[in-house]
């Protein structure tokens, strides 16, 4: 900000009325929100530096000093112990099971939900049929019903199907959770988009799944990044589905986490405890990282509409 | 309509067939898991189902004795405390976050990727790290005692009085950043000329975004309640993992006593029972929405 | 008679809303009609209705004499222009123009005929490479023309094609617009409310008001003997004036009067014979009222005065009416100055007071 | 064969004792699939049970014998044992035979029993009542007493740990040793309402209250974590079932040195014999089924009772295996057994259901000081009179 | 001399971009000026400058003498009417317009006569307890100007408050505007890109291109006299002709060549002494153009006609070039008729082909 030098020198004379200056960096509007931000994310990140901190003691230091202590002697052990040689029950491979695990359903579960989630929102939005709204409603509602409730009527399906216990029985699971969350937000998006695309397609002779995937879906990046976010972290999250319809071998990296923290031997192992917690977490962290600024971009493009 | 017209007319049903057939998953879960899974729970919460569901009736007896436990109530205290206090917090920090999130700060990436971050992880973790800050002999409890203030008390997991309010940190903690999201991408939304049009009336920020803003972004607050509200409803894991509903039953929620009861106490019509009242509930919620949202629109 | 498009019976509702009710027309063939109306009128639903976008909900539609009624759009033989353009944002020009005749399997080699020729034909040529994104909105409409015109359609259907446009750049396209039609002569139905595009563009114009058409009728009839007040005041900018008065006799001569005004009938041509005592309404269009001229005339003040460069638009109050007279560019009057003005009588219309029907 | 094995012991000495099991079975050419669910039988046993009414079941499970699959071996989904019992003899073998009787439905032996365990426990931390300058108590009453000056010297009398089932297992042992062994049947056998309001019930509630007041700051959660209070003389004392003992010996403490151990709290020594059974589900597989049998003998096989129980800490179900090797505490146990003075546990003589409820009303009774003993009372005896 | 607004080498970058550079502008008391340029030439920009909603780089910028460049916006003592409305929706009219004075702390009374007084001006009392919603397009921009009116402010900035309404309408605020100006005498800053808004209204126009003012002049100059060729063919509608050739003698006269056709230069008048052989560029507005009149005439045919009720457009070939011309309505030309036409040299311009300034 600089004046021209004809003003500056008008000014110096007392020429010019006094007019108020032009705002610095460092301006009482400047340090209110700058200082609002910076305690808003201490207490966002507090935590996170006492899981990494933590992490990273040994237990020793963790009984002595306190949680928020930096560590005196950095050691990797916990993070090891909790990948590689935890123990629940007989198996002692730590995480390293169930991050595989984890990976096998989080993908197929990802992509099929968002897959049938997004024709379902393209078919409401664009294709709507006599009824099409009373299934969205009561799909609506459903986002609602508390999982618990659900969850014996679908042992009972999915027995009924043959598929209890299988992979693809949790993969269809996680497809139903998703799926009325996910409709909404890609209705709202397709709903969004000018119909008139949509017109045209239909005039050019393009048909359901051509307009579908030929039209609509590369148009639709911003509301994919965010289902992929909103389903990943889900999916990856979910402890009680991978844990009611799978068997063991399959269960996914938080009920090994789950086992982990509350397998306690002798005293609980915090070190190994926040590892664990960590690397199940760090997957949607990253996801979060990499592709936050979208998220925020695809939310505004379809979520908050409609 | 001439008859002649109808003859060429293609038959109701095949019409738009192929997004009826791709309609059909949505369909199936609506109707056989949604619709069907709900009815079935609220039938079966008439039996006296034990661990596994028999169609004998009882009658009422399952929701007499479920009103009659205190736990029940208890949890359903909670469920209020817990849910009115998230609304109001969520909202109120969400919303000055993103206010302050848009004032063309610097470091706008960073802030967001900081607030939004904790809603990556699973409610699990995130009770267990809230539960070991809070933690009375190594948390910040005796992080200030060992500042000198030896005085301090603040283990608020293990006290039945505010033990809620425990569980509300954690929760504001992993919940806030999307409902900062929400409002941000709402805030961005409004026309610029309306920021213009306050400040050239001479209308102070505060009062801009209390009697125009807020009022404005309206529709968008109503997404974001009902997506908080809905999150509300079925708080069940952070409660596990930072005091699996203690010290006594003092942190019990509804989501809890019916799992507890379903699979636990092996007494599934009670845990029915209690699960029709969390629909109950759900309902209460979603029907005023439901009216703002669309009957309000259809009027307007 | 074979039509190209004929469409008898219409009627379309939106839940209770009838948009269309029991509506006909018939379009020759090669010809060129717009659909002129206020905004919510029903022009867009007519328009999507031929297209097969919406369904009727009684009435049928005819295309080159075939019932298209339940017909796909695809099947129609006809081609749509939107007003937002519609392009495929995430395709090239090119894939643009292509997609439907690759949607039809059409071979190759004929495709880039054939998308080769429109880009020829409007002049797109260069920018066949580029995503819509990096076209300006001229550009963006010429492909959107195009994509018709690679279908090779009986039928072009535009959608206010033209409003998202700037001035400049709206008058050009309408003369290419125009330009097209007579070089290719296909059946065009254009939808608008700018009457300056239904005037220059028309073969006919079809006047619309909440569904039902008022007049359909030639641009010259529509502008010089419009059927009743609403085309009327609905076509002509400024609007035409409208005085509500009288008929009545003075000295043997047929005048309109009205507030002490007399402006005599000579060089009128009813439908009918004019009666002394009927009440009326005369029309006059601001072009068609001559100030300071010679002839009978009546004392009128400049109340402001708005010059266009070519034209000139006075505001004239006369005995308690405002009137809007176009002079030329070039004669300009001060606000407050008093003037003469008198009506160009052969111009003018009469509309029966009543039943706002021209007499 | 790989047989799928799940149960709930996954802590230090409980997965110890789970691996020489898995080395028996593995020793007869199959192989133990170990599918171990931490966090309790309340967070297992839902999800075992969706399992097999899911039509996913495992080969085995455990569960608490008793009632708690009842239901299931109803449903038919459960595999009949008779003929591997009779082949084994476990009639004869199993003792006391109260334990084979909660496996027997209509006649029909349908759970393997693979140890006894005992509630009725108090482990006191010598260490503990050493640093308060007191002697370590004998019984409840010296226990009661010693607690200020423990309360003194910054150590928690009594550590109860806040999972529910700790708050009701605690109150069972004092009803035990407070009321009797009569006074107990009449309760949870009987479900005398009446008698769970009489003045022999309040007594117990009382010393339910000091309990209360003495385990006030033991902010833990689980029962190892309590029992880790004790073994580190952070407590005095816990009120805890045998397999604590699994914990000391992890820890390298020795019983009569380090700990002391008070069955019956010292009062009235008799003990329960609840314990951990395996059950075998119905499944399709035929050889899964026949393999299904080898584990239930495995599992009573002398050998491996005895090495099971010793690292778990239990007793074994047999009364004709050598536990040479066992320690003062468990000989204790040994010999209360011989001498018969033992009682069912309330997991065999209570619905879950009600044992949920009792859990819920002493979970809350702990940790809500203004709750009083006869406000508990009254509600105890509500759910004594609508038990099943 | 006092000007009402005065803007001192006022400029203003977004980052890296330079918007406005260096603009100086002195707006008298009472004027109307309207700033017209294409879009993203910084018009908002500048507005928003003097509103005090952008804070420039440089400059300093006065109001009735005092020096506001750091001041709120509140206290400029302006009042701006945006293109979107902006009207506050959730409020009624009454509250929309009384809102400002509230904050304001205004005795209630006042509030109330000055929210009638405006109301009366802008013929929006029926509305008054209506949202913004409830009413047309027209009558929302009436009630945004009714926020500015309030206030009593000294200057009024416009930012194409027109834009987004139909023609109709447009052409009916217009003169109100013009009418609301003509009785409260304030300082109106109006942007827009419709030459004709500009035309009509303005006392003078500034014409911008990128950031810089190209000419600030009245409407009649900028129209018939226009600086250079962007300004020429920036105002009239269809633009004007523009031929390039050369300066040539022919028989001692001057004439203006181009591909071997002349045009007598005779009754140009310019600024400078014209040269022969000096290459130039003539602009001729199609309203200049005479067909079928006396005079030395040129043949050309009609390419294309595009009737516009009170005008008739036709599209001429001369030589190569593509000449509009308007004639009157009644005058009709069937394409390919052949025409003779010749130019009013008095109103057109020639510029220096190299400089594009008019000579
Ligand atoms: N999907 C719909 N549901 C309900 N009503 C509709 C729908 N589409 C249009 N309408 C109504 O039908 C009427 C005609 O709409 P239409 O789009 O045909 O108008 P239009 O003449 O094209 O107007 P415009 O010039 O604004 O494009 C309007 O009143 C409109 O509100
Ligand atoms: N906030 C901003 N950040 C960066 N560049 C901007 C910003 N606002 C405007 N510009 C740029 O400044 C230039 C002038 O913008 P301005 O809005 O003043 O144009 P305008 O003349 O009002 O155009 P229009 O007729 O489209 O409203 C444009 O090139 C625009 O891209
Ligand atoms: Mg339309
Ligand atoms: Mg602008």
């Amino acid at each position: 900000m600089k004046d021209g030098p004809a003003l500056a020198a008008a000014r110096k004379a007392g020429v010019e009325p006094a007019g108020r200056r032009p705002r610095r960096m460092l301006s009482g509007r400047n340090i209110m929100i700058y200082g609002t931000l910076f305690v808003a994310a201490v207490y966002y990140l507090l935590p996170l530096y006492v899981m990494i901190v933590t992490s990273i003691k040994g237990m020793p230091e963790i009984r002595l000093g306190n949680i928020f202590s930096p560590p005196m002697e950095i050691t990797l052990e916990p993070w090891a112990k909790a990948w590689a040689s935890a123990c629940t029950g007989l198996n002692c491979d730590g995480l390293s099971r169930g991050f595989w695990n984890s990976v096998r359903i989080t993908v197929p579960s990802t992509l099929i939900s968002i897959l049938i989630a997004s024709i379902n929102g393209y078919a409401l939005a664009n294709w709507k049929f006599k009824g099409a709204d009373v299934f969205f409603t009561i799909l609506i509602v459903g986002a609602f019903i508390p999982y618990q409730v659900m969850l014996y009527p679908i042992v009972i399906v999915l027995r009924e199907m043959g598929i209890y216990g299988t992979l693809t029985g949790l993969v269809i699971v996680h497809t139903i959770f998703g799926m009325p969350i996910l409709t909404l937000l890609f209705r709202n998006y397709f709903a969004s988009l000018p119909s008139e695309l949509f017109k045209a397609a239909r005039i050019d002779g393009a048909g359901f799944w051509q307009i579908y995937f030929r039209i609509m879906l590369p148009m639709s990046l911003p509301i994919f990044v965010v289902a992929m976010i909103l389903q990943v972290t889900g999916i990856w999250n979910d402890f009680l589905f991978g844990v009611v319809f799978t068997r063991p071998e399959y269960y996914p990296m938080t009920v090994q986490l789950n086992n982990i923290v509350n397998s306690v031997q002798g005293v609980k192992e915090y070190n190994v405890n926040m590892a664990a917690t960590l690397l199940t977490g760090a997957v949607p962290l990253i996801v979060y990282f990499v592709s936050g600024r979208l998220f925020v971009r695809g939310i505004a493009a379809g979520a908050v509409k409609g | 309509m001439t008859s002649q017209a109808d003859a060429g007319r293609p038959s109701r049903l095949l019409r738009n067939l192929s997004a009826k057939i791709a309609s059909i998953p949505m369909m199936l879960t609506a109707v056989v898991i949604f619709l069907g899974g709900t009815l079935w729970t609220v039938v079966y919460s008439f039996t006296n189902s034990k661990l596994l569901p028999r169609l004998s009736y009882v009658g009422l007896d399952q929701y007499e004795r479920l009103w009659a436990a205190p736990r029940w109530v208890v949890s359903i205290q909670n469920l209020a405390i817990y849910g009115f206090f998230t609304l109001v917090f969520s909202l109120v920090m969400g919303f000055v976050l993103a206010a302050l999130m848009d004032q063309k700060i610097r470091f706008e990436n960073t802030f967001r990727t900081i607030f939004l971050y904790p809603f990556a992880l699973s409610f699990i973790v995130t009770g267990l790290v809230w539960q070991w800050i809070l933690n009375p002999e190594f948390g910040i409890q005796s992080v200030v005692r060992s500042l000198g203030f030896t005085g301090f008390t603040f283990d608020p997991l293990y006290d039945s009085d505010i033990v809620i309010y425990g569980i509300l940190i954690a929760g504001l903690w992993q919940g806030t950043g999307l409902v900062m999201c929400l409002l941000l991408a709402g805030l961005r939304g409004i026309d610029e000329d309306i920021w213009k049009a306050a400040r050239v009336d001479g209308i102070p920020v505060w009062r801009t975004y209390l009697f125009i803003v807020i009022p404005m972004m309206r529709p968008v607050f109503i997404t974001t309640l009902v997506i908080i509200a809905s999150g509300i409803v079925r708080v069940y894991d952070l409660v596990v993992a930072q005091t699996s509903g203690g010290p006594g039953i003092a942190s019990e929620v509804p989501a809890k006593y019916v799992y507890d009861y379903m699979f636990q106490a092996q007494n599934l019509g009670q845990g029915f029972a209690a699960s029709t009242m969390m629909l109950v509930t759900v309902a209460i919620i979603i029907v005023p929405w439901a009216y703002l949202e669309f009957g309000g629109r259809r009027r307007g | 008679m074979t039509h190209s498009v004929s469409i008898k019976d219409l009627s379309l509702s939106f839940g209770a809303v009838k948009v269309l009710e029991n509506l006909n027309l018939d379009i020759g063939e090669g010809e060129f009609l717009v659909l002129l109306g206020s905004s919510g009128c029903g022009k867009s639903t007519l328009l999507n209705c031929i297209a097969g976008l919406l369904e009727p909900t009684g009435g049928r539609i005819f295309i080159k004499g075939r019932n298209v009624t339940w017909e796909e759009p695809k099947d129609r033989g006809i081609g749509m222009v939107f007003q937002s353009y519609a392009l495929y944002p995430q395709m090239t020009v090119e894939k643009n123009l292509s997609f439907g005749l690759q949607v039809a399997r059409m071979p190759k080699a004929e495709i880039d005929r054939r998308v080769g020729r429109a880009a020829e034909i409007l002049q797109i040529s260069p920018f066949l490479k580029r995503k819509p994104s990096e076209l300006s909105g001229g550009q963006r409409q010429r492909v959107a023309i195009g994509r018709a015109l690679v279908r090779d359609v009986d039928v072009f259907l535009f959608d206010e094609p033209l409003s998202n446009l700037d001035a400049k750049l709206r008058s050009e396209l309408r003369v290419e617009i125009k330009r097209l039609h007579q070089s290719l002569k296909n059946t065009m139905i254009y939808v608008t409310h700018d009457q300056i595009e239904a005037l220059t563009l028309a073969d006919r114009i079809a006047i619309m008001k909440s569904g039902v058409i008022q007049q359909l009728a030639d641009p010259n009839t529509i502008y010089n003997a419009p059927r009743n007040m609403f085309v009327a005041g609905f076509i002509g900018s400024p609007s035409m004036n409208f005085l509500h008065g009288e008929i009545a006799e003075r000295e043997g001569r047929l005048v309109f009067t009205t507030d002490g005004v007399d402006f005599p009938l000579d060089g009128y041509r009813s439908g009918e014979t004019l009666a002394a005592g009927r009440k009326v309404v005369l029309g006059v269009r601001p072009e068609h009222v001559r100030v300071n001229e010679d002839g009978e005339t009546h004392e009128a003040t400049v109340d402001i005065e708005e010059p266009m460069g070519a034209d000139n638009l006075l505001w004239l109050k006369l005995a308690g009416h405002t009137l809007s007279v176009r002079v030329g560019g070039a004669r300009r009057f001060a606000p407050g100055t008093a003037v003469r003005l008198s009506f160009d009588m052969a111009l003018a219309s009469l509309f029966d007071a009543g039943t706002e029907e021209r007499i | 064969t790989d047989l799928e094995v799940t149960h709930w012991w996954t802590s230090g000495g409980e997965a110890a004792a789970v691996a020489e099991l898995a080395k028996a079975f593995d020793a007869t050419g199959n192989k133990w699939i170990d599918g171990a669910i931490a966090g309790s039988g309340g967070t297992a046993r839902p999800i075992m049970v969706s399992r097999i009414t899911g039509g996913d079941p495992m080969a085995a499970t455990q569960f608490n014998h008793g009632r708690q699959a009842e239901e299931l071996v109803e449903a038919g989904l459960m595999r009949d044992l008779t003929d591997v019992a009779t082949r084994e003899n476990w009639k004869e073998i199993v003792k006391p035979s109260s334990l084979l009787d909660s496996c027997t439905i209509d006649g029909k032996i349908y759970c393997a029993p693979v140890n006894i365990h005992s509630w009725q426990w108090l482990w006191l931390s010598n260490a503990a009542f050493e640093k308060a300058g007191v002697a370590v108590p004998k019984n409840w009453d010296e226990f009661v007493a010693a607690a200020p000056a423990l309360e003194a010297a910054g150590i928690v009398p009594l550590a109860v740990g806040g999972q529910p089932w700790q708050a009701a297992g605690a109150f069972d042992v004092l009803m035990v040793a407070i009321a009797g062994k009569d006074t107990f049947y009449k309760v949870f056998k009987d479900k005398d309402a009446e008698a769970a309001a009489g003045p022999e019930i309040a007594k117990v509630f009382k010393a339910a209250d000091d309990a209360r007041r003495m385990s006030k700051g033991t902010n833990v959660q689980d029962w190892n974590q309590a029992t880790n209070l004790v073994i580190t003389g952070k407590a005095g004392g816990q009120i805890m079932g045998d397999w604590a003992q699994g914990e000391f010996a992890l820890a390298g403490q020795i019983a009569g040195k380090d700990y002391t151990c008070l069955p019956g709290l010292g009062v009235n020594e008799i003990i329960s014999t609840g314990g951990d059974a395996f059950y075998f589900p119905v499944l399709k597989d035929e050889e899964k089924s026949k393999v299904q049998d080898v584990l239930a003998a495995t599992l009573l096989a002398p050998e491996t009772q005895v090495a099971f129980n010793l690292k778990k800490g239990s007793l074994p179900v047999r009364g004709d295996v050598d536990l040479a090797a066992a320690n003062d505490c468990m000989k204790k146990g040994l010999e209360i057994l011989a001498a018969g003075n033992v009682i069912e546990g309330t997991d065999q003589l209570l619905s879950a259901d009600s044992q949920k409820q009792k859990e819920d009303l002493f979970s809350e009774f702990f940790a809500n000081p203004s709750m009083t003993p006869e406000d508990a009372q009254k509600r105890f005896a509500d759910i004594i009179a609508s038990a099943d």
